[in-house]
């Protein structure tokens, strides 16, 4: 045990032997270590989440061909901190009519659903926060209290298009929750665990990206959508519904909505790389040391949230009937589908070489999709010969 | 086992309390000179026209309810998919048959014009 | 007083005070809400029994799921943010005296238990509580078939509840 | 793990009878609707005691709390969907003034 190969357990055990030296029962001092890890990992990802609006405002710049923050420190490093000068000191307004507790929960509720998934999420080996044998469903869950978190700030604020912005955000997490649980339960069922760490020492084979495609592809439009980013950003609708469940709110608290936003997008691009692109493994690299673990994990994390900004800049708006229909009418069942070829496959292949039930899951997942591209197609040809026949051209 | 859960509890709860210090910090150090134009709602710089409360589309309702039993199965579908390596061919042919009811619910709605936006 | 026992007696203050605020708050709203805070109460009560799966499981099924329906039903039944009226019946005393009675006659049945006072055993730690879960759930000599009737009657709930809350479209 | 079943069992009793409470005083459908949850929960609360306090190794009582989620899922379904449809046609979601089937 020393400080490069188990750098928590060493720090651990090194702060347990100082606090029962000072005196403190063992219980008593366990309980003193998890919080300061706790304290630790929260603080740690708060305080990337105001690095992260630096990144977020550079790499909009550069798709968007500007230059971006530069004036304040080396890039306009500093920038960040500005923001949250200026936030900590804007008048907070408050709503007369709205439901002052309820409001001011909200925000806070948030940004906690966030730094709730960090608990759970595998830096390296043996970093990480608890290893839970319930983990995919804890991601879930922690989803969950977030959309009760818009919910309740859009009704408190008492504004009809905070109401509305809320309404049709929530409509849309609750809807593409489900192809992301389901999903979910494609990695679940190849590793044979939930637990997080199980899912990724499972990997050290073949990432799931190869045996799944098409389940990581889902999971990230689900993820973006659950995020209530672009193209999933109607929630924010500026042009219809000004900006959504969180209209009226100021100061702080906005800021708080916004670093959980920026938080969750990178929290996901994490949960994309854990659950598909083998976590914190690269190639045997990680075994150099827990640090180049979670220097690997932080920079596949980086990548994933850099495809969702990637999206978000790209596309345009979704209307909300189009975006609940894709996801009723296609996501889902593609979603369930999928995992019963995934899972039956699974049974099927089991005695054979790893490569094998690589290669032949790679070319089902490939068939699927070539199988729904075409389907899609017969469709949509359907579709645009219907509207030829109700207006022939040159009437439009 | 346990000790996870102490874990996860002290994260809840620290987790909660975080981001009230910047809204306390907030507080100490903003301004605070509310005025009624000031305070009432927002809605396009306009005054506020009519009702605050707004009736609602029941299409809302109508996805979260089909979102409600989803969400369900798909929960219902875990222990199987943990189980599933130990387990003889035919119980993963069980999965799939619960997984076929699901479906047909999905096929009743959508055939009934549920999923429409109408 | 160890740990859990803490642990226990806070989270029994949230269930209790959340639950009554639940039955007697006037707004609707409210109420749903502070149902999610009750039922979070039980999910912590779930941890501590070591039913982890059933712990998140509550979470995800009530705070996520039937708790926002509520919230989208109170919010479609409404024609104004502020409840009005009276929220409890006229006979409100009589129920309370019902509750207090059934309340009266349960605690009594349960101190009249034999060996009620005892303690858990420990769950060895090789023991995986949701890998049993899940063979138990499926494997035929145990549960399989309520498994499958759950998906029947999940089916059914989606079908009748589609079908009345969607209105006969015919007019 | 030191605290004693009977303290579950209580718990479990007392918010039955504040479901039960809710359920009877309420005049809001929703709202009884709300106390049933309660006292769903209840039960659970004390399948899941039973389970850990009995025999863990023995999966029946989290197999029926997890029976139950269904049973609470489709029951909220299918009463939340059948106020929304009473309240379309008479405007009100008081339980006392739903009263078309009296025989």
């Amino acid at each position: 045990m020393n400080l490069w190969n188990d750098p928590i357990n060493f720090i651990a055990g090194w702060l347990r032997a100082l606090l029962t030296g000072w005196g403190l029962s063992l219980d008593l001092a366990k309980i003193f270590i998890m919080l300061v890890g706790v304290g630790v990992l929260i603080v740690g990802s708060l305080v990337l989440a105001i690095f992260l609006v630096w990144v977020e405002r550079k790499v909009v710049a550069r798709f968007q061909d500007r230059v971006g923050p530069n004036r304040i420190g080396p890039y306009g490093l500093i920038q960040p901190f500005a923001d949250i000068i200026k936030l900590i000191i804007k008048e907070d307004i408050t709503p007369t009519t709205a439901d002052k507790v309820i409001y001011n929960l909200a925000p806070v509720l948030a940004l906690a659903s966030v730094l709730f998934l960090w608990a759970v999420l595998p830096l390296a080996s043996n970093i990480y926060g608890v290893d839970l044998n319930v983990a995919a469903l804890y991601l879930v869950a922690a989803g969950a209290l977030g959309t009760l978190a818009i919910i309740m700030g859009g009704w408190a604020s008492n504004n009809k298009y905070a109401l509305l912005g809320a309404f049709r955000m929530v409509a849309t997490m609750i809807s593409y929750e489900i192809p992301m649980v389901v999903v979910l339960l494609i990695p679940t069922l190849l590793a044979g665990t939930m637990s997080f760490r199980g899912i990724v020492e499972s990997q050290a084979g073949a990432w799931y990206v190869l045996m799944a495609p098409l389940a990581m592809l889902i999971f990230l439009i689900s993820a973006v959508a659950e995020l209530g980013r672009a193209p999933f950003d109607l929630n924010e609708a500026e042009s219809e519904i000004i900006a959504g469940f969180h209209i009226e709110y100021t100061g702080m608290k906005f800021g708080l909505f916004y670093a959980g936003e920026l938080l969750h997008a990178f929290t996901f691009g994490g949960f994309v790389a854990l659950l598909f692109f083998g976590g914190y493994q690269f190639f045997g690299l990680e075994k150099l040391g827990p640090l180049v673990a979670v220097t690997i994990f932080l920079a596949k994390a980086m990548f994933g949230y850099w495809v969702i900004m990637w999206i978000k800049y790209t596309m345009p708006r979704i209307r909300i009937d189009h975006l609940l229909a894709f996801n009723w009418k296609f996501l889902t069942p593609l979603a369930l589908i999928l995992l019963v070829v995934t899972a039956l496959l699974h049974k099927l292949l089991a005695g054979l070489p790893l490569w094998g039930i690589t290669l032949i899951m790679f070319l089902t997942n490939v068939l699927i999709a070539w199988v729904t591209v075409e389907i899609l197609r017969a469709y949509g040809r359907k579709q645009r010969q219907a509207e030829e026949v109700l207006a022939p051209a040159g009437q439009h | 086992m346990e000790s996870d859960w102490l874990y996860i509890g002290l994260f809840l709860v620290v987790g909660l309390i975080i981001p009230i210090v910047p809204l306390i910090l907030s507080r100490l150090v903003a301004p605070h000179k509310p005025n009624p134009i000031k305070q009432s709602t927002y809605e396009c710089g306009l005054e506020t026209v009519g009702e605050s409360w707004v009736q609602f589309k029941a299409q809302y309702y109508i996805f979260a309810l089909v979102f409600l039993v989803f969400d369900v199965e798909t929960v219902f579908l875990f222990p199987w998919a943990l189980a599933l390596g130990q387990l003889p061919l035919f119980v993963v042919l069980e999965g799939v048959l619960f997984i076929g009811i699901l479906v047909a619910g999905l096929v009743y709605a959508w055939r009934k014009g549920m999923l429409e936006w109408a | 007083m160890t740990a859990s026992q803490i642990v226990f007696l806070l989270s029994a203050a949230l269930i209790i005070g959340s639950a009554l605020m639940v039955v007697t708050t006037r707004k609707l709203v409210h109420a749903a809400l502070w149902l999610v805070a009750a039922l979070f109460g039980v999910a912590i009560l779930y941890g501590l029994l070591e039913a982890g799966f059933l712990a998140v499981v509550q979470v995800v099924v009530y705070i996520g799921a039937i708790a926002i329906l509520f919230i989208f039903a109170v919010m479609l039944t409404r024609k104004e943010m502020r409840d009005t009226g009276p929220q409890t019946r006229r006979s409100w005393p009589l129920a309370a005296l019902l509750g207090l009675l059934v309340l009266a006659g349960l605690v009594f049945l349960v101190l009249d238990m034999p060996d009620v006072a005892r303690t858990a055993v420990e769950i060895p730690a090789e023991v995986d509580t949701v890998g049993a879960l899940g063979q138990a759930l499926v494997s035929p000599e145990a549960y399989a078939l309520p498994f499958e009737v759950a998906s029947v009657l999940l089916l059914a709930a989606l079908i009748g509840a589609v079908y009345i809350a969607s209105g006969q479209k015919k007019e | 793990m030191n605290i004693p079943l009977s303290w579950y069992l209580i718990l479990a009793a007392s918010l039955f009878c504040i479901g039960l409470y809710g359920v009877l005083s309420r005049r809001n459908a929703i709202a009884i609707l709300l106390g049933v949850e309660l006292m769903l929960n209840a039960v659970n609360i004390n399948l899941v005691a039973f389970w850990r306090y009995l025999d863990p190794a023995q999966m029946g009582g989290q197999v029926f709390a997890i029976i139950v989620f269904a049973v609470a899922a489709a029951e909220v379904a299918v009463g939340l969907a059948l106020i929304i449809s009473v309240y379309r046609s008479r405007k009100s979601v008081v339980a006392d003034d739903i009263d078309l089937m009296k025989w």
